[in-house]
């Protein structure tokens, strides 16, 4: 029952992807939010991704938290299992479930507030732990489904509906990742699809935490003057660091990447990702250079998108871990269970 | 003036009192070992302090040849060797009893009781003399008390040898030195003193088929065996050695042999919240997976849990109780947390609780844990505590039926998913309560979306009052449908106007305290409770009794709470033994406290007189 | 076929269906506020959906002139405005009932019912030819709907347009839209239509001295005037109200008109974890500070309330209850956090609960909350819920005695530390369980060191069982002792042998139901419990009564619990109605249940026979 | 009942500060922590550091959460209150705290587990507000009250007790604090009271949230070989970033200071610090610097130590909030309670 329909990609809606389905075959249940909402943009933008890449839906899981942005799951991939957990608890159950099967592909929608408030330290966390996910945080400086406050990357000076002017120094989750070692950072924005939908496939096949701040404007609690979230102040201040086309294995087409200043990045898998520099020289493996330019533009008012860092080498969870390469629901019970024979002679010590 | 104890053999009980961290608690567990070894019922209970280092800390043994090794209250004998509480430790020893102390430095004479007898053995003089390290001196104090009690308690010095040579089979150069400072202290007590006292031990033969093991490690081994793949937690006293343990085990038993890879996962959570949520996850996703915590974790943990009860989602968890409320007294035992657990979160909640009384039902109900919750796709909690968890115990050796396979509960397979024209996540299957659920990864049509909003049966979002409260009613149901196969109630005895109920480690102190006030004239039935929800013979038990005492280490008499909430019993019939100030229960404090209740309460005039 | 109602003046409920976010909800405060003026007893209740924009909601009016506006379940009006929702909504009006609904696209035929009458107006016709921006279109189309609402009930129009003049005083354009729009609506209603309906309004007198208000405003004027200055939350429904309403009152009143400064200030936490820490912090230095929640957030500040009960730190805390378990349905009201509060945390823990009944009493007690918090030295949970809180109740105007200073408990003033030997934190003055308290920044004899670890009355670590035992003893004497402090249960009637015992906002509907059961020959007395720890006149009247029906929104019979283990009442006399779908109750909930149950069990003779 | 004799400063016991106190009438209660713990160490300085400031005794509150570090409070100033509160909660009880009452001095004393684990939401939030007050972390890279578990600090490669290696990257709390905009970070060494004491007087005078890394062995779980927080360890391979004296308001002695390369800081107070620099050029005013150096020496297995950043001109908690310069609990009740008279204008309006 939704008051808005759903925004469609303009596409062949016939055309099949290689495991043969349809770009419809990847969504959800009509979304609820309001008209307008950057959410449902970026909504698109997954189903996109996931479609380009002929991911197997019932591979997927999906994972979030509580806010307008966590309830995005239900409107994609209805063929895959989501969990809409409790509020900032998203990232240990997604810690929790990848390593019960990191088979699956995992995607997990958050809010800022979710995130970066009352699920700060649990990003930190899985940031430090390197766990193999896809962590998008539908970023609109506010609390979406509670009605307007401020969250904690409101912008200094951002003013609320009510008129209020946000005072405190917001946090960057790149800056944040970056200071806590994470092995991928991009930042996209909801309205600006093509740039959005190549982050979105390279962080599916980047080889551990793969977080994408989306700038995703809330139309009805900060899309108004003074906020410097809207569709408005972002596309006027968006500075594209990246451009890139994310090349997934099968279908490498060099042909569709730029020529100027680029530079390849080997992920682990073996798949390339090429990038077009809009700074002269913008290397996203370069951890000092991305730190100086972040740094440089922190608290310019300038928000710079694009695949900003990059980093294959970090072990994820299960490598850190030793685990089996398949799932570990894989394994059976006789190879867990030692037997009696075993529990017997242990006890032999024990007396 | 003399005082004599009457000359006892395998029947009385010491207290240890030390300094933590000087490696007092190694040599006690080594005396504790020896006298199991010696095939006599033993019990040991360390008393120690929220502490590192440089605390008074105490244990305590008890010997007893008829198998009552609760704590006893009345020591014979006290090993003083922390001079910081002799003053407490020497008036503690009964009247008749020994203080052993370390005469190195002269006893204050104010500490001197006429009733106590006391030897005095120059323990510090003897190890500097013969050990030249610092460290190894400090070290070789506690063995020389060792060796001493083996020569005053006839403890068989040959296998406290054999264990010393067993632990260091590897360090011969350490077992010498140990051997020497065992042999120094039990010369000294047999030349200056005649030995053993009367109390003393005699090999006995009641351990056969028996083990010393602790119920965190008991716990421990119960998830290996259920199968559990992940494990995460949060470091907390005094539930951290159950994931010591556990992870010790898998590093022996869960390397694949063939690929050398980890077939488990450990993942020390940043706090319980997350630990809990990590659980919910990989429970979600099809593992067997736990966590442990204490009461400050349960508290952090309850928004979760109530998410795991309303979304359906197994979860295995283990509370090692200690002494609350808040941080509390960490390292002291209490069963202060059943109700927290019983309703933990917000909203309409229950949740399957298994009470465990030792580090036997610790393995069993651990292993269970895992099959309730897959069966009824809810939170499962193992309430141990302090005493069960943290102390060795002497039980039968554990079994395991290779036969077992774990009970999933309903998972529907890919084939059945393929089958159904539609899958329906909350839709109860005829006869039982529970819903059949699917797992991540196996078929798009199984795909449901899991939320803790509101739903319908049909596992779709719903607000309206009716379909909410169907799912609702459900869960309830379900709830109580666990009672039939949760473990049942321990029962003995019948017929008696009295009832004594307990839980948990209370079993061997209420246990002795029936047999006692069944020899003062009052017969009493014994049950304890095992689980949550209760069973038919729970209710049973308490409606045949007029009078029944809860017993239970707690203030605010919680399971007597929870029998009254949870049964059709008239609370007129439940009056409660409360005992927690923090150290294992004793029959003492039961007796006691019956005894008066009784003489001021209007009792059943049968009971009495019937005996 | 011609179906009637009968017609009634000042006595009829309707129903009005819309969707969200699309301005309705302020036409219908403004049919509520106008039906207010008229001097009409009338309530209000919003059934709103967790949704910002574009999903169902509905709003009820119930007007009636003797005072029963709890919430009716037949309406004899709806006012279908969401096609969405024609189904179920045309299906909710009682036989006789009348359907208003937007005519400018044709109704479904199958939506049709013959026992009653449909009125069209196309609304959205009228408004488009009328208005020519979308957003104004939208907006204006429930003012119409207001306008052929005023013809068909008799609104005084003068009165509504009053109200807008008012609300768009310095926006006169939009007035004059919304007058037309008004105007419009009920032009077309009078001219097409038979005005008024045969159930309607007529000017009374009944609301001299009242006001319109919520509870969370309300509760943040009881903080405001109780002195509150920090303030720390995090937002959730249905509690940000609280903290929005505290904010506005702070920016008009505590401003020092001198300094310009701020005497106040509030704290958007991180998350309820850090809510309820700050208000410790605060509470412990001296300020009076509150937070306000909702379920999830009292499960997530489970731990702290421990710390706090244990350590003896003032804490105020609203919660707001709405449906649980977990994220349950956010923007329904339900009693489900009851058991929740007062036992929160691990451990043995009790709280002081305060429970609201209208916005009235959320003035009164949210302010009593501070005085408890201080005098008790222990948290204070103001337990509210979603229809109280969220919805504008017509009430006695609200008084403060401007004689109140805050009572602050046992704070020692500097002179007094300065007299004293020596401060001892957890010793009890004679005659009273507090022990009284010293704040930082007064004088360094009064320090010491607050923890949530074991303590002993003199404030001091202690891991002693009888030390730590005599603080925990005292904490429940205290709590108990705070029974004479809470505010006293209401109870009317006596000499019945049923009582029916209620709590919060189920007022008003069993007092409904209390006269309905009477018409019907069934005589109870009434009693609504307002505060835990209960106080003796709530065991008296349970006492005094064969059955009492405990009647609550909640599953598993949370306040019937608490009786049952907190008074010495046998449970036997103690029966539950249960309504629980998230809705705000009806007296014909508890007229069906308590017939119901009284027709199955054996119920006290007298009961019938005596009315 | 403690096992170690406190460690004593060595001074003349018998001096006296500006307002006339010793320096043991800045001690606490006897320490129970193991003989040799870093934290004692660190205690010590706390107390040198009060003493030579002559701060009042009673003006000062100790705040702490759960851990061996927390239970420090209890061993310096007896004269003061203190709340060892819960575990990682620390943060938002002492915001509390001082929300209403600004007067007094907070020490806060954290372990690595506490603030880096299950705390770290919090630390992050009490960042942004530039809560003022000195947060110590005395950092060992281990849990060291539940026995020597790895804290989120321990270093890659670390070994435990047990032999195991720590995997994941570490939790720097000064790269951390950048990212978020602190406005004081320090970092020193509990062995190394020389340079502590000055860290910790420039941390009292700090606006706002001054935090102060501790590296502070544990003797009994972390200093053994393989350990990155070992005494040997940490004695070989800290770097002195910049050292400092400070100078306190009243007694400004400029002669103490060293002269090459100094730089001087002005607190907000008027108060100034100097800085002698140990690399060439190091400014700690200079965010984009300390960045670029504090990355540098990531990871490099090298401690960076000494005052690393300063910002005084960052508002703090109650400069953002506008409340009084006084504490909150001073407003008499008759300023807080608008009346009844205001109470019946208001209701006007709600009819
Ligand atoms: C424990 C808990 N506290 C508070 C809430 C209320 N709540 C729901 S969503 C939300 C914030 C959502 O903000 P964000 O994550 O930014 O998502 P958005 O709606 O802006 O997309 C809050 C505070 C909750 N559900 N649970
Ligand atoms: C909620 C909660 N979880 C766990 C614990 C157990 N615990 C006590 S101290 C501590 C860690 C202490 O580590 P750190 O903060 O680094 O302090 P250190 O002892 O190393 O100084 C833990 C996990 C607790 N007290 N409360
Ligand atoms: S409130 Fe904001 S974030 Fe939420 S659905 Fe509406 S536009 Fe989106
Ligand atoms: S365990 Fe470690 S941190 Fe704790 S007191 Fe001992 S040395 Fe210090
Ligand atoms: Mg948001
Ligand atoms: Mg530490």
């Amino acid at each position: 029952m939704p008051s808005i329909a759903k925004p469609r990609v303009a596409h062949p809606s016939a055309q099949l992807n290689q495991i043969g389905l349809k770009q419809r075959d990847y969504e959800g249940v009509m979304s609820t939010l309001c008209a307008g909402c950057g959410h449902d943009s970026v909504t698109a933008a997954i189903v996109r991704a996931l479609w380009e890449l002929s991911i197997e839906p019932h591979m997927l899981a999906k994972m979030s938290g509580i806010g307008c942005s966590s309830k995005t799951p239900a409107y994609f991939v209805n063929g895959a299992h989501g969990f809409n957990s409790a509020h900032g608890r998203m990232p240990p159950i997604a810690t929790g479930a990848n390593a019960a099967n990191r088979e699956l592909l995992y995607i997990g929608v958050s809010g800022d507030g979710d995130s970066l408030s009352i699920g700060l330290g649990h990003l930190c966390h899985a940031i430090r732990r390197n766990l193999r996910m896809v962590y998008l945080i539908e970023n609109n400086g506010v609390y979406g489904l509670t009605k307007g406050q401020f969250s904690a990357s409101a912008d200094v000076g951002s003013k609320s509906k009510r008129g209020e002017a946000n005072q405190m120094s917001p946090i960057d989750p790149m800056l944040l990742g970056l200071s806590l070692g994470a092995t991928f950072l991009a930042r996209g924005f909801s309205g600006d699809k093509e740039q959005l939908v190549p982050i979105l496939k390279a962080a599916i096949e980047h080889r551990g935490f793969a977080m994408v701040d989306i700038i995703s404007p809330c139309v009805t609690f900060n899309d108004h003057n003074g906020s410097t979230k809207s569709y408005l102040y972002t596309r006027q201040h968006q500075i594209e660091a990246t451009q890139m086309d994310f090349v997934p294995p099968a279908r490498e087409i060099l042909a569709e990447i730029g020529t100027a200043g680029e530079i390849a990045v080997t992920l682990h898998d073996g798949s390339v990702v090429r990038f077009k520099q809009t700074p002269e020289g913008y290397d996203p493996t370069n951890r000092s250079a991305v730190s100086r330019y972040l740094e440089e533009h922190a608290g310019t008012g300038k928000i710079v998108t694009g695949l900003l860092y990059v980093n294959e080498a970090g072990p994820e969870l299960h490598e850190l871990n030793h685990t089996p390469a398949h799932a570990l629901t894989k394994v059976p019970y006789e190879k867990l269970c030692p037997g009696s024979k075993v529990l017997a002679e242990m006890q032999q010590g024990w007396r | 003036m003399e005082h004599h104890v009457s000359a006892r053999v395998n029947d009385f009980a010491m207290k240890l009192a030390n300094v933590n961290g000087t490696g007092s608690a190694s040599a006690n567990g080594l005396i504790l070992q020896a006298i199991f070894r010696m095939g006599i019922p033993v019990s040991g209970k360390n008393l120690f302090p929220s502490n590192i280092q440089g605390l008074p800390t105490w244990y305590e043994i008890r010997v007893n040849r008829d198998g009552h090794v609760a704590r006893a209250l009345d020591y014979d004998l006290m090993v003083a060797m922390n001079a910081q509480t002799y003053d407490r430790d020497v008036h503690e020893v009964r009247s008749g009893g020994y203080v052993l102390y370390d005469s190195s430095w002269p006893l204050d004479g104010s500490l001197l009781r006429d009733d106590v007898h006391f030897i005095g053995i120059p323990f510090a003089e003897i190890c500097n003399e013969a050990f030249a390290e610092p460290r190894e001196r400090t070290l070789m104090k506690n063995i020389a008390y060792t060796g001493a009690l083996a020569a005053l308690l006839n403890i068989d010095q040959t296998i406290v040898e054999a264990l010393l040579a067993e632990s260091f089979s590897r360090k011969p150069a350490l077992r010498d030195s140990n051997v020497r400072a065992l042999r120094l202290g039990s010369d000294y007590a047999q030349k200056h003193f005649t030995c053993p006292l009367p109390f003393h031990m005699e090999t006995m033969n009641a351990n056969v088929g028996k083990v010393l093991i602790d119920g965190n490690t008991a716990a421990a081994l119960g998830c290996l065996y259920a199968g559990a793949t992940v494990a995460a937690w949060y470091p907390i006293t005094p539930a951290t050695s159950v994931m010591d343990g556990f992870k010790s085990l898998c590093e022996k038993y869960r390397k694949d042999p063939e690929t050398g890879v980890n077939n488990y996962i450990i993942l020390q959570a940043e706090d319980e919240l997350a630990a809990i949520g990590m659980v919910i996850g990989a429970m979600w996703n099809g593992a067997r997976a736990f966590t442990s915590t204490a009461g400050p974790g349960i508290s952090l943990m309850n928004e979760l849990l109530g998410l795991a009860y309303y979304a359906e989602i197994p979860v295995v968890l283990v509370d090692v109780q200690r002494v609350g409320p808040s941080t509390g007294m960490p390292t002291r035992t209490q069963q202060s947390d059943l109700l927290e657990c019983a309703y933990a979160s917000h909203g309409d909640t229950k949740h399957i609780l298994l009470l465990p009384a030792n580090p036997g039902e610790c393995f069993e109900f651990a292993a269970k844990s895992f099959d309730l919750a897959e069966q009824f796709q809810t939170p499962v909690i193992m309430v141990s505590d302090l005493d069960i968890g943290m102390n060795d115990w002497v039980i039968p050796e554990l079994k395991w039926d290779d036969s077992y396979r774990p009970n999933r509960g309903r998972i529907l397979s890919r084939e059945e998913i393929e089958a159904l024209p539609r899958f329906e996540r909350y839709m109860a299957e005829n006869g039982t309560q529970v819903a059949p659920r699917t797992l991540p990864g196996v078929h798009p049509k199984g795909a449901y979306f899991t939320r803790g909003s509101g739903h319908n049966k049909f596992g779709n979002y719903t607000e309206t009052p009716a379909e909410y409260q169907e799912v609702l009613d459900r869960l309830l149901k379900k709830h109580r449908a666990a009672a039939s196969f949760v473990p049942a109630a321990v029962i003995e005895g019948r017929g008696s106007e009295v009832g004594i109920v307990t839980l948990g480690g209370c079993d061997a102190a209420v246990r002795e305290a029936v047999e006692i006030l069944a020899r003062r004239g009052i017969r009493a039935d014994f049950m304890r409770v095992r689980a949550f929800p209760f069973g038919p013979e729970i209710e049973a038990f308490l409606n045949a009794h007029e009078t029944n005492f809860i017993v239970e280490q707690n203030r605010d008499a919680q399971l007597r709470s929870m029998l009254t909430l949870e049964t059709s019993i008239s609370k007129e019939k439940l009056q409660s033994v409360l005992v927690y100030g923090g150290f294992p229960l004793s029959a003492r404090h039961v007796v006691e406290q019956v005894v008066t209740q009784m003489d001021q309460t209007p009792v059943p005039v049968g009971a009495r007189a019937r005996s």
